[in-house]
């Protein structure tokens, strides 16, 4: 079997491979909000369905899909029924791009070469802050769909807050890519080689606090959860939705989480690499792994905990406090990567 | 604004504190009571579905169709018609209680002169058959094994038990 | 003074708070304010808070001057609000003119506004309030989340400010005062549980205050006494509940469930007390229904020392969190001129700076040997009702615990044969408490014909209950004027050049319950 | 200890003086006065109300800054003037409180305190709805409480407290709205 072949091969597997993963994890992700939110609130979460009520993320599946599937008399219905798929598919496409394990060396894997990554694409981050903003589309689009005054309300709020906190998101990642030198998440995590003190999150602590927020309002988690703010737009942009519909809305959001934690591990703690390099002998996916688990660890705790912003406070901190600061961290890294460099 | 309070700012001093407060509630022991699973004990005062109690001498209610808990009733939901046994005794003939339109307030406990009537810890009322709340003289008898046992009657023995749990009692149980 | 042509203005004005009412009453009652200031609580974590006035931050909103940005996450900082602060802070700890009331931290004394720097924060708050621009309306509730009960408010908005509501309420109206002409003293009692469902025993003792008030009635002590214990346990519950469904309705569902917890420890005490959690139906006509039963008094110990532990553990997750400090702050300002003007009583009252408790100001059950302070706090604003719900807990735990301690033996209900239900143990014992039983409940207690109006102090305002007899056993006519009735009222001029998001805040404020806005 | 916690039935002091300034700008204008258990009730002829009642509002010695609660009432056995219009005043000022009385015959409008006192609108719609009691200069007297097609107004005596009124299913607005 000659090399390309083989890395077709991988290349299918990875393809298929990754996303059924992602998905599995992202239901019991799901399944653990609901438990943590319980155990938060001093309750015991869900219980009944397989041991600890670990199989409740399907069974909501199940009671999803067998509900009926309402579309509104006056909405626009090919946008109504559009909007999930728009939500749903772009955050999978980013998951192309991240490595979970090394890259490029030598034959590892039954005699070649196996890349932990689907696609070794230069323009990584470039990829993830469009596909960022693709995913708007669909909140903007259920919410403008739906004719209704609360969806509407929360898909304006969605594209305001999405636009403004994608500018601040962008700049502080520019502060990563420019001591990686490059935008290739591959060369981003070769660049974190070595103990966690050469991680980025150390140089680029400003930059990394400012992606981590972004990336909460990106999530549309609390305290930046206004698109769908519960208690004031009833349900925001998925207030018309309902069954599947709207499973696949909350769907995405959690592969969005899932695809976030693991981008913020890969920018700012190393991606797949050890804290220690005498702890290599452990794959590379599996610290990955435990990675995105503490991050979304700390999603949930800070969802659970804090209040939400009003809609005015929150631009008023993306332009007047984010941006400016992402601003000022890209200048003082550039000067110090060129004094360096 | 002093330095102080910028810095206390960028480190979300605030935030990790309330961070804190739910971080023990995570690690804490839960309070809750998984309801069908296991069931919380009623206290002694409390007021469930009602019973007519027996009385021991004649086998028969102690009930004597004096209409009082009737009449005080505030969503009038009792019923009764008396009688007079050929003995001589005051007696209903039927004592009918509408479940669906009884409030629960424990006015006709409180009033009956003979302790006829009382509320027992039964609580589960919820049913598919709304002639389920139309409480006949014959089940408000059968009802009296669930009377408590603080009431003027000795209890009925086989009351149901069931899994019980006993109450949180405030800063006990938890921490 | 009384000029008539002053009330035949068009019908908008009239309706609005901006109403300004004829001068000489725009007095703030500064009844020992100085006293009531609870100084004990949180002096070291006031350093976070940053400086008292802040302006709401709302930069966006035309004709306000752009607020200058500020430190990390902090909105702009009014520098004429916090000169006027200072000024006025330094004035009071001058002079000491209202009694030394310097913050336990010793460094600052917190600023005191006045009504006039009340008014002109509000009026920087509002926002843009144009009544002709293009609306979007929005019918929020009765079945929208976050609205307490059945409550219906039509928003018109623009943008997000609220240009106009119009509240609509009935949907739980279930004739109470109809049913209560109907009905014996007796009966009305379980009637008045379904009002504040969620304090039922204050509801059932304002009415009973008002019944004896008709009657002549002398209550024993110990009856006094538990009646005080429960209607603060009510408080305690309600209140509880309250913060819980406030922070709720700001984003947080973890508080929802807490608090829950914790109120359950009192409806546990409830339910051991009366026999059950919501609808009490405790009290009765000359007393209580029944004594405090065992093992009531060591149970209500531990939760009145555990909930205050409780309560600060929630102030330190909400009452500093820069987020909380924004959403409340300046928000929903009302003063107490505007109390006034729309009955609104109870803790919104007195978070305007009117030490206004009818606890203290016409005591009523044992309140009048208790020692307690009022809760009081001056900048009329949601972050103050929360602090005054706050305190109100710590000192409604402090009057339990005088009342246990200070619990009088004697019957817990009165003697009198003509006005109360008779004893239960009597009744199977003694043939003329059997008589007075079945006087009681055929014709109901013996009443003079006359009218009397009492207002006693409920979780959520002054509760009113207006009795006329004519002599009979029943009330001739009945009103519950019920706070939440006017608190809902009031909404419009609440929230009216508000944020949609401060509409569910502010609402959950003044805390309507539908059950007493409805009756 | 007595009635209303050891306040007796003796009118407070303040409450005196506000009652005398009353008599004296009203004189026998104020048509019965009435004490009862510590509370004053004066009974007013119902083109008198606003100007009592705004004199109330605003003589300094009277205050009375807040309506506590307004309310209409039905004494079928009153054959003149079967209804009522109650007023609760208080006064934060001074701390006391008054009631004033007005007499109604059927369907006899009396002028709306809502200019005085804004927390009236709700009492006076539903006063409105309950007892048919118009409320002259009123700016939105419609149905509080009740459903929109309420037959009736329940709190006066005569009508019955079962039985059916309004409240229908609107089939007839069925794809209308």
């Amino acid at each position: 079997m000659s090399d390309p072949v083989a890395q077709l091969i991988f290349l299918i597997v990875k393809a298929i491979l990754m996303p059924v993963l992602i998905i599995t994890f992202v239901a019991f992700v799901i399944y653990f909000e609901r438990k943590f939110a319980g155990f938060f609130a001093g309750r015991v979460g869900p219980t009944y369905l397989g041991p600890w009520g670990s199989l409740q993320s399907f069974g909501d599946i199940i009671k999803l899909l067998s509900k009926e599937d309402v579309t509104p008399l006056r909405a626009d219905k090919l946008v109504f029924k559009m909007a999930p798929y728009i939500a749903f598919i772009p955050v999978f496409a980013v998951i192309a791009v991240l490595p979970f394990g090394p890259v490029g060396g030598g034959p590892n894997l039954f005699g070649h070469r196996f890349d932990y990554v689907i696609a070794n694409f230069d323009a990584g981050v470039v990829l993830l802050l469009a596909m960022g903003a693709l995913s708007v589309y669909g909140v903007v689009l259920a919410g403008w769909s739906s004719n209704s005054n609360y969806s509407l309300l929360g898909g304006l709020r969605a594209g305001a807050q999405m636009i403004s906190y994608e500018l601040a998101m962008g700049f502080s990642v520019v502060g990563v890519v420019l001591m990686a030198g490059s935008l290739n998440f591959v060369d981003i995590v070769n660049g974190q080689a070595g103990n966690f003190w050469e991680w980025y999150f150390i140089p680029q602590v400003v930059g990394g606090l400012v992606f981590f927020i972004a990336s909460i309002a990106e999530l549309n988690r609390t305290p930046f959860d206004l698109a769908e703010a519960e208690q004031e737009l009833v349900a925001g942009h998925l207030t018309e939705y309902s069954g599947m519909r709207w499973g696949m809305f909350y769907f995405a959001e959690y592969v969005n989480l899932v695809v976030i934690s693991a981008i913020v591990s890969t920018l700012y703690f190393g991606g797949w690499r050890a804290p220690l390099t005498v702890l290599d002998f452990i794959p590379g996916p599996i610290w990955l792994f435990l990675k995105m688990i503490a991050f979304i660890f700390l999603y949930m705790w800070v969802r659970w905990t804090i209040i939400r912003y009003r809609y005015n406070q929150l631009m008023s901190i993306g332009w007047k406090v984010l941006l400016p600061l992402s601003l000022a961290n890209l200048v003082v890294t550039a000067i110090v990567v060129s004094l360096q460099g | 604004m002093g330095l102080v309070d910028i810095i206390k700012k960028g480190v979300f001093v605030d935030i990790l504190r309330g961070m804190s407060v739910t971080g023990t509630y995570f690690v804490e022991n839960k309070v809750t009571v998984e309801y069908p699973k296991e069931k919380l004990q009623t206290y002694p005062r409390f007021r469930g579905m009602h019973a007519l109690l027996t009385d021991p001498e004649t086998g028969d209610t102690k009930c004597v169709a004096c209409m009082l808990c009737a009449t005080i009733c505030p969503s009038r939901c009792i019923h009764i018609t008396g009688e007079v046994t050929p003995e001589g005794r005051s007696h209903p003939e039927s004592f009918n209680l509408d479940l669906a339109r009884c409030i629960f307030c424990g006015l006709c406990e409180e009033v009956c002169p003979v302790a006829a009537i009382v509320m027992t810890k039964v609580y589960e009322l919820a049913s598919f058959d709304k002639g389920d709340f139309w409480l006949t003289k014959e089940k408000l008898l059968a009802n009296q094994v669930n009377a408590h046992k603080e009431v003027f009657a000795a209890p009925a023995a086989g009351a149901p038990s069931g899994v019980t749990r006993d109450r949180p009692v405030a800063g006990e149980e938890e921490r | 003074m009384s000029a008539p042509h002053d009330l035949h203005e068009p019908s908008e004005r009239l309706l609005r708070h901006d109403a300004s009412p004829p001068e000489g009453d725009g007095r703030v009652r500064e009844k020992d304010a100085g006293s009531v200031r609870s100084s004990a609580t949180d002096a070291t974590e006031d350093a976070l808070s940053g400086p008292p006035a802040r302006s709401g931050g709302r930069g966006f909103v035309p004709q306000r001057p752009p607020t200058p940005p500020g430190s990390l996450f902090a909105p702009g900082v009014d520098p004429d609000v916090v000169v006027a602060a200072e000024a006025h802070a330094a004035e009071a700890h001058a002079t000491q003119a209202h009694g030394g009331e310097a913050h336990a931290g010793g460094t600052a004394a917190r600023p005191r506004p006045t009504l006039e720097e009340l008014k002109a924060r509000k009026a920087r708050t509002r926002g843009l309030l144009e009544r002709n621009v293009d609306v979007m309306t929005v019918s929020m509730g009765p079945q929208h989340p976050s609205m307490h009960g059945v409550y219906r408010a039509e928003l018109d908005l623009d943008g997000e400010v609220i240009v106009a509501v119009r509240p609509e309420i009935g949907n739980l109206h279930r004739g109470v005062e109809k049913l209560c002409e109907q009905r014996t003293y007796h009966q009305i009692i379980p009637l008045t549980d379904r009002l504040d469902y969620l304090s039922g025993f204050a509801m059932n003792h304002g009415f009973c205050e008002a019944a004896e008030k008709l009657m002549g009635l002398e209550v024993p002590p110990r009856a006094r006494h538990i009646r005080t214990l429960s209607s603060e346990l009510c408080r305690l519950a309600n209140h509880i509940m309250w913060l819980g469904v406030h922070i709720m309705d700001l984003g947080t569902q973890t508080f929802f469930s807490i608090c829950f917890r914790d109120r359950e420890y009192v409806l546990d005490l409830f339910e051991m007390l009366t026999g059950a959690r919501l609808t009490h139906s405790f009290a009765r006509i000359g007393g209580v229904a029944k004594d405090l039963p065992d093992g009531f008094e060591e149970r209500c110990r531990k939760v009145i020392d555990f909930l205050p532990k409780r309560v600060a553990e929630y102030e330190r997750i909400v009452k500093h969190n820069r987020i909380y400090y924004k959403r409340a702050k300046n928000v929903g300002i009302f003063t107490s001129e505007d109390c006034y003007a729309w009955r609104v009583t109870g803790p919104p009252l007195r978070a305007a700076g009117i030490a206004r408790d009818l606890r203290k100001d016409e005591p009523y059950a044992a309140y009048d040997e208790v020692d307690f302070e009022v809760a009081v706090e001056y900048n009329a604003d949601v972050y103050d009702r929360f602090l005054v719900r706050m305190k109100e807990i710590r000192e409604s735990c402090k009057i339990i615990r005088q009342c246990l301690d200070n619990l009088p033996p004697g019957p817990f209900l009165s003697r009198d044969m003509g006005h109360t239900l008779p004893v239960k143990r009597d009744v199977l014992q003694d043939s003329a408490a059997m008589i007075q039983d079945f006087y009681q409940v055929f014709r109901g207690p013996q009443v003079p014909k006359g009218e009397v109006y009492r207002a006693t102090e409920a979780p959520k305002g002054e509760m009113g209950v207006y009795i006329r007899s004519e002599g009979a056993g029943t009330p001739a006519r009945v009103r519950f004027s019920t706070p939440s009735f006017y608190h809902g009222q009031a909404v419009p001029a609440l929230v009216e050049g508000e944020m949609v998001a401060d509409m569910v805040a502010i609402f959950a404020s003044v805390d309507v319950v539908l059950g007493d806005c409805d009756r | 200890m007595s009635v209303a916690a050891g306040r007796g039935d003796a009118l407070p002091e303040s409450l005196v003086v506000a009652a005398s300034k009353l008599e004296k700008r009203f004189g026998r204008r104020l048509l019965e006065r009435v004490e009862f258990r510590g509370e004053l009730t004066y009974v007013v002829a119902p083109d008198d109300w606003l100007r009592v009642l705004s004199f109330c509002r605003s003589a300094p010695p009277l205050a009375f800054d807040q309506l506590d609660c307004l309310f209409g009432d039905h004494l079928p056995e009153r054959a003149t003037a079967p209804f009522a219009v109650v007023v609760h005043l208080l006064s934060h000022t001074h701390g006391h409180r008054l009631r004033v009385k007005t007499a109604l015959v059927d369907g006899q409008p009396v002028h709306t305190v809502t200019g005085l006192w804004p927390s009236a609108g709700f009492d006076e719609r539903e006063t409105w709805e309950m007892f048919g009691i118009p409320f002259s200069g009123h700016p939105d007297l419609r149905r509080l409480l009740t459903t929109d097609d309420f037959e009736g107004f329940p709190l006066r005596k005569d009508f019955p407290l079962q039985g059916t009124v309004g409240g229908r299913i609107r089939t007839d607005l069925r794809g209308k709205i």
